[in-house]
């Protein structure tokens, strides 16, 4: 094998930052850095991965948080002949101090290969790159500085929420409190895969929902209100006399018309129409707020496109109140996941078990109601079942 | 022995103290310009973000020199976004220039924020590609560099876009980071049926298991009953990897038939108009290492259409729902191939049941 | 030998002069009133139309009864709209009173045109109930009658309608005259699962045609080798009645089970909006002849509350994608049964994937 | 059987026109109608349908056109024990003169229970109630008059037309010619199934689609036009004069914003955005027609819903001139019957052959080549095919 990798290094060129940059940053620590530019540009070379199917390795007492990773050749990248990855729970919000982000480099450095996914895209801080050997002695190192792994295989993936009460002023809920209350509670699902298949939860504050969970978990809450959303006129001025066009770019763009411009005041005039899609609200944050009376919406069952495509989740429960100690939410996430564990097949996502099975099916087992806000509309055929 | 399920760090021990103190109580925000953010609490508290792009594939030195910048100017705490993003918090108005400064120094662009009139870019949501993935059709963090370095001006914001854009990559169609509903999503397609290894499948594969695995029952026993393996039926694959994920000895890995495929016009969010979900629009583009051009100049092309087209504050999605497919396929002069075409499960609804649309 | 295969009419021989001279070359119309238009050619010729309702099935001397109307005012000409209503045309003007009287005098309501301000309602586009089917579950005329009786100030234009409105019913779920698209449909629809003859089935029905034939694949062949039958799974079965059409010995009919359920929000034109189909809104009404009156007064409401609601110039359909179907439900104070909610093959797209919606 | 028949006799009630009176001229002259009558009555006592599961009948020569029937209780009714209808084809835009209704009446008064359907939802004439003996005689007889059968069972149904240039203003084609044309072309496909099951074809002179077709036609032909509408301003001006509310009842409805009111004047000021869906023109159909480059979208596979759910027509061609003697527009019908022919199960519908083997193979094996005009979206799903 050369040691020249002249297509590797094209990319450390250009204005973005590289990661190229970084593998080499880290290869002057880490010799396994240094097979993998090699194997990136065979990669390169060739237009394939150089990479083996899984294998399963892990630590002790659990089932997953390790992707098992092998060089397809070994002779050639012996550094990379065994380099795993170690998926590491976050804070949620993704807060650290850099007392704890010191910690977790100098582990890494210690124990791995010093490449890292800050963070990955379920949310976890991926260690990229590991023995065999040194999983358990990392692992035992994070853990005793408060560390524990994410999710992998089949289990509950590690939940996400969106900034919200951290930073931002629309948080209809504690998402920060209530995804660590729930990633607490449910450590033992998260490290030892009881279901199926995977399975995800996230939480975003409000309808813009910033962690996507609406796109990819299947328990998403989103936070909403009740009541009306709140405007200061005073500030509804002050934009205007900064010539924002509101009617252009707000009350024309409102889906639903409940919003107008009433001699220079803009006034929720139809509020039971409003849909709190935020628009208003993002293009006037000083003088559009949500209302008081706040929660949140639960939907289901959105995944990635394997195997019969992509979805995005569905209205379960319009509304609920999210507070401390969750009882009701948990208890509902319980029931459904019973559901599924007990009539989902191999590989097959919560979404897919409702599409197979029915919604009302679906319905019925965990007790829920059927209303209006679960559909865009009712059926269109005519083949219903009674009885 | 060690502790077990401590489970992650509690995030209130991570908070810098202005905002454990004006936690849930923030009234409004601002954009002060790109990468900049002001948030103002009921208390009157200010807080201001620096936010910076990130390769997301990053050394432990890369993160120790964020903690230098953190240690600094925001008191020891930082926090990422959920599309990788580092953000630098500091109640303190005059520390804003000198963290853009040290980030710049470290080579790190600072922008991403925005939407509406005058939106930054930010970063890519993407995957690892042939740094580790066995299933890659594609590269990940090589050809997101390739894309940031063309489309680095919109993340800095020296040219913007008529909202919210969010690019993604995925090197499979696995679709890790949940690409299927960005306004521009690059995926990794495999074009070619798994290129069977019968000695693997004997050792390692169950073939019940395996032939069950497919979704479109393109697999059956080998018809040599000596040759305990399978095979593919052509005319039924769909590449979709299924197969390979549960059994190792069904590569689809093939260096002319990999490549990646675009899909434009999703949304999360549930401004204005309900998420929607990304449409392909090129079904297939070469590997082209290290640069990527074709797919580089399809992506950038397509930017620079909406960007002329679209209606201020217009997602692409939105833009494209408001002029049709067809308008979009003119603008972008992109060609229409069968395979846009659905027909998969949901096809039917895919299709156009009215004599409206346009002559183009 | 009489000739075989000489096809209808040629439908020249059948124009009135005026036509003939016109023909194709037709400016522009007005609806004078409920039921009257009056179209102007290029030529300057004018053709007067006069509209009646009709029952449909209706006995040869009715039609002699319109051919003596047609010979007196209209040269001997006539023709029926696509929703069966019997149309005068002439080039007279003062012949349009006398033929509205002459319709009056055969207790023939005129009217059923118009949309946008001020429509009327049309004829119900209907099929055979139990006048003739053998699969009916619900009759047709009769309970198009009772309908037609409580809505009749509609057609004649005495109250009007935000938009055209297009009212029909089939008698079961094969839904004859695909009224699966209209603003108001009434269906037949069974409740119960077939009733099996298992003397007919042998002597009439090949058991694997008969199982094949279900889409639900509810059907399996009778546990009891000895009878040549088969067995229906109550809790797949799905009433469709597809069985019953290739094998006589199935049959759905039921007394309390069989009634109706209502579907609205179809259109069919591509007039502002695509066409849409129609939604279950009750599943089931029970069948009350002969005046089926929770039928009539659910239809009804249904009118009363779009006429009270929509805005001008909206059809059913249309004014309930705006304000959406949580309003259509509380306006119309219908509960929602958990038989509205899709579990059929596009099930999926049905759902609410977005936090946009009305507490109502 | 009791005579008296109270339930039926209250629908003689009401100011709707009456079908039980109907019946009640018709029995006065024919037994089998009073029997009729009584079946009716007895249909709403038991509330059930009293006619058996077909029954195959029809004229020689022939393989559709008659639907028979039975009465369950012969003995009961033995004036329809047998009781079978006839489907007569119309002429195109049921246009008649009286010497040609007055015919067939008095042909069914002689041969059959003098009950119609006037028209039947296919469009055909339907004539209601005949033994099996008497369904030779009715057809010769008819057919002596320059009448024939229509479809019935696995054939082309009888085509039908809007009225289109024979009364509207906005036929962008000749409905009437071309569907006689056809139907006159294709009377062996009509009268002698040889598919696997129905196909239906009509023809709407615009959007408006006054035949339905969209919605009940394997093969739909819309009217439409390339170029732009045309507008008389002078006529604009009328409609504002009488106070007509051009702004919010025709351009703010415009589905595309192609037309708008510049000053006083309604321009279409994007012609390119104009979807042709005929709102403005149905609203001042004195001020403004379709253009005069006019021809026929093709759109196919409409159903009802039996079995996968009901189905409207997709585009398949975005326009086609129609013009005598219709080759393109027959020759692409017939490749659509082939293909059909060839691939489709028993009782498969055209849309359901397309859903099963896929729209890409549907257009490749009848040679025409995609284009967007043919989807509102495309695929969301990675799942293609190559080679
Ligand atoms: C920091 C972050 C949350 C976090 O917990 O990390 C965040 C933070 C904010 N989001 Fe977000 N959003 C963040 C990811 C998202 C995502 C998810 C994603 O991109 O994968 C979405 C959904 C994207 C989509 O729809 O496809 C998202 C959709 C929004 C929207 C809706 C925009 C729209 O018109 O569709 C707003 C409102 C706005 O910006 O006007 C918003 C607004 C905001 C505000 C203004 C909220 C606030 O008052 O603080 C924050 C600053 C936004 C900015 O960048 O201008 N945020 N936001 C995420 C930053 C990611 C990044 O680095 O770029
Ligand atoms: C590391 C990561 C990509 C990244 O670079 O960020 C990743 C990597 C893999 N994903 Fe993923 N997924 C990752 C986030 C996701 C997400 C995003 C999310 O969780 O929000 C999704 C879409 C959401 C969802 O779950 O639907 C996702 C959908 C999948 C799927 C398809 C699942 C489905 O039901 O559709 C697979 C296939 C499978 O499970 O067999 C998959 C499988 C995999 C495997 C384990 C490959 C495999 O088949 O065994 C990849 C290991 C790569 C490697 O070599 O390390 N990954 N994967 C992400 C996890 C990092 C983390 O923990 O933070
Ligand atoms: C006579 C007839 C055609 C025929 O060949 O028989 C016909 C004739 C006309 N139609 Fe129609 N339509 C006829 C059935 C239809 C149908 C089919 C149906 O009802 O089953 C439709 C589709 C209905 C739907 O969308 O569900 C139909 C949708 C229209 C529309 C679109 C209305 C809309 O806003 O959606 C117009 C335009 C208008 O009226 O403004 C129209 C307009 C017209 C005009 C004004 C055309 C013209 O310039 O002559 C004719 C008089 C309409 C009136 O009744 O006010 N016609 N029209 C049919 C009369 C049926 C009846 O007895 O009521
Ligand atoms: C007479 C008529 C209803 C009426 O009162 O107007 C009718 C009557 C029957 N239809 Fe129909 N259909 C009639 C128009 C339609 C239409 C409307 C149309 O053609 O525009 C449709 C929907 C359009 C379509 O084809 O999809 C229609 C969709 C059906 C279906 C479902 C077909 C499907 O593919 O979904 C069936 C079931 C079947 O074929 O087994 C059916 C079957 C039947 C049968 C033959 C019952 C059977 O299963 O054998 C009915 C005979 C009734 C009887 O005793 O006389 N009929 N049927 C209509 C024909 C009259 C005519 O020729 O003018
Ligand atoms: S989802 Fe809403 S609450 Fe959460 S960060 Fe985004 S805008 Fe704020
Ligand atoms: S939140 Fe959305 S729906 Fe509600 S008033 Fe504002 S723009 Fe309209
Ligand atoms: S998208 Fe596919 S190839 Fe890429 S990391 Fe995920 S599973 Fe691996
Ligand atoms: S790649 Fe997918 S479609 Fe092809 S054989 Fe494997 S599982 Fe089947
Ligand atoms: S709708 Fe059903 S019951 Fe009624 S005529 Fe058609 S096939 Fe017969
Ligand atoms: S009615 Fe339909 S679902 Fe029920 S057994 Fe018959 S074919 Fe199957
Ligand atoms: S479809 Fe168009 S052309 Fe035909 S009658 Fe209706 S409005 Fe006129
Ligand atoms: S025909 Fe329809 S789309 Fe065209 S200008 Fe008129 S209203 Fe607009």
């Amino acid at each position: 094998m050369e040691d020249k990798t002249p297509m590797v290094d094209e990319l450390e060129k250009g204005p973005w930052p590289s990661y190229v940059k970084e593998l080499k940053r880290a290869a002057k620590k880490h010799d396994s850095v240094k097979d993998l530019i090699k194997v990136q540009e065979r990669s390169f070379q060739r237009k394939m991965t150089q990479w083996k199917h899984g294998g399963i390795v892990g630590v002790k007492g659990y089932g997953g948080g390790v992707i098992g990773r092998y060089v397809q050749n070994p002779e050639e990248f012996p550094n990379v002949a065994a380099f795993h990855t170690m998926r590491v729970n976050h804070p949620s919000g993704w807060f650290y101090d850099t007392k704890a982000l010191r910690t977790i480099c100098d582990i890494w450095d210690k124990h791995g290969s010093g490449m890292t996914n800050f963070h990955g895209s379920t949310g976890d801080i991926i260690l990229l790159g590991c023995t065999t050997e040194e999983l358990q002695p990392t692992f035992d190192e994070l853990s005793e500085h408060g560390f524990d792994l994410g999710g992998s295989g089949s289990d509950l993936r590690s939940p996400t929420a969106c900034v919200g009460p951290g930073r931002c002023e629309w948080a209809c809920f504690d998402t920060l409190g209530l995804i660590y209350d729930i990633t607490k509670t449910y450590q033992m699902e998260l490290h030892r895969p009881p279901y199926p298949y995977k399975t995800k939860i996230k939480a975003s504050g409000c309808p813009n929902d910033c962690v996507a969970a609406i796109a990819r978990s299947d328990f998403s809450l989103i936070g909403t209100w009740r009541d009306n959303l709140r405007i200061d006129q005073n500030a509804v001025k002050e934009y205007a006399d900064k010539k924002f066009d509101i009617q252009r770019l707000v009350v024309a763009k409102c889906p639903t018309e409940a919003i107008e411009l009433v001699k220079g005041k803009l006034e929720l005039t139809h509020p039971e129409d409003c849909v709190r899609c935020m628009h208003c609200i993002n293009l006037m944050p000083k003088a559009i707020r949500p209302g008081v009376d706040t929660g949140a919406t639960i939907l289901v069952g959105a995944k990635a496109p394997i195997i019969h495509g992509a979805v995005l989740s569905t209205v379960l429960i319009p509304f609920i109140k999210v507070q401390p100690p969750y009882t009701e939410i948990k208890q509902l996430w319980e029931k459904i996941m019973e559901w599924w564990d007990e009539n989902g097949k191999t590989r097959e996502r919560l979404a897919e078990l409702i599409d197979r099975m029915g919604m009302p099916a679906f319905l019925k087992a965990i007790d829920v109601e059927p209303c209006p806000q679960m559909v865009n509309t009712p059926r269109a055929n005519p083949y219903f079942f009674w009885g | 022995m060690c502790p077990t399920d401590v489970g992650p760090p509690d995030f209130k021990t991570m908070l810098p103290d202005v905002i454990k103190k004006n936690y849930g109580k923030w009234k409004y925000h601002e954009i002060l310009k790109p990468g900049v953010m002001k948030h103002v609490a009921e208390s009157g508290d200010e807080l201001y973000t620096v936010r910076a792009g990130s390769p997301k594939l990053v050394s432990t030195d890369f993160i120790r020199d964020l903690c230098n910048v953190a240690d600094k100017y925001c008191d020891g705490h930082l926090r990422f976004t959920s599309r990788y993003n580092p953000e630098f918090l500091t109640p303190k108005k005059e520390n804003v220039e000198p963290i853009i400064k040290e980030l710049n120094k470290l080579g790190l662009p600072v922008g991403g924020t925005g939407s509406g009139p005058g939106a930054c870019l930010s970063n890519v949501i993407h995957t690892q590609g042939w740094i580790h993935c066995h299933g890659a059709a594609s590269d990940a963090s090589g050809i997101v560099k390739a894309l940031m370095d063309e489309l680095y001006d919109y993340f800095v914001g020296k040219k913007t876009l008529p909202a919210k854009t969010r690019l993604s990559l995925a090197c499979c169609l696995n679709m890790c980071g949940a690409i299927h509903a960005s306004d521009v999503a690059v995926v990794g397609m495999h074009t070619r049926i798994p290129n069977i290894d019968h000695e693997k499948m004997r050792a390692m594969c169950e073939i019940p298991t395996v032939a069950a695995s497919c979704p479109t029952k393109a697999i059956r026993r080998h018809p040599d009953p000596n040759i305990k393996s399978v095979v593919v039926d052509e005319t039924k694959c769909m590449y979709c990897g299924n197969c390979f994920t549960v059994c190792p000895a069904m590569p689809l890995a093939n260096a002319e038939g990999d490549g990646v495929a675009i899909f434009v016009g999703g949304k999360v969010s549930n401004a204005r108009k309900p998420p929607m979900f990304s449409r392909v629009v090129v079904p297939h583009l070469p590997n082209n290492p290290p640069r990527w051009p074709e797919v580089v100049n399809t992506v950038k092309h397509i930017f620079e259409v909406y960007a002329d087209n679209a209606r201020m504050g217009e997602r692409m999605g939105e833009w494209i729902q408001r002029v049709g497919w067809e308008r979009f396929f003119k603008l972008t002069d992109l060609p229409f191939p069968v395979q846009l075409i659905d027909d998969f499960e949901l096809a039917r609804d895919t299709f156009r049941s009215t004599t409206q649309f346009k002559w183009t």
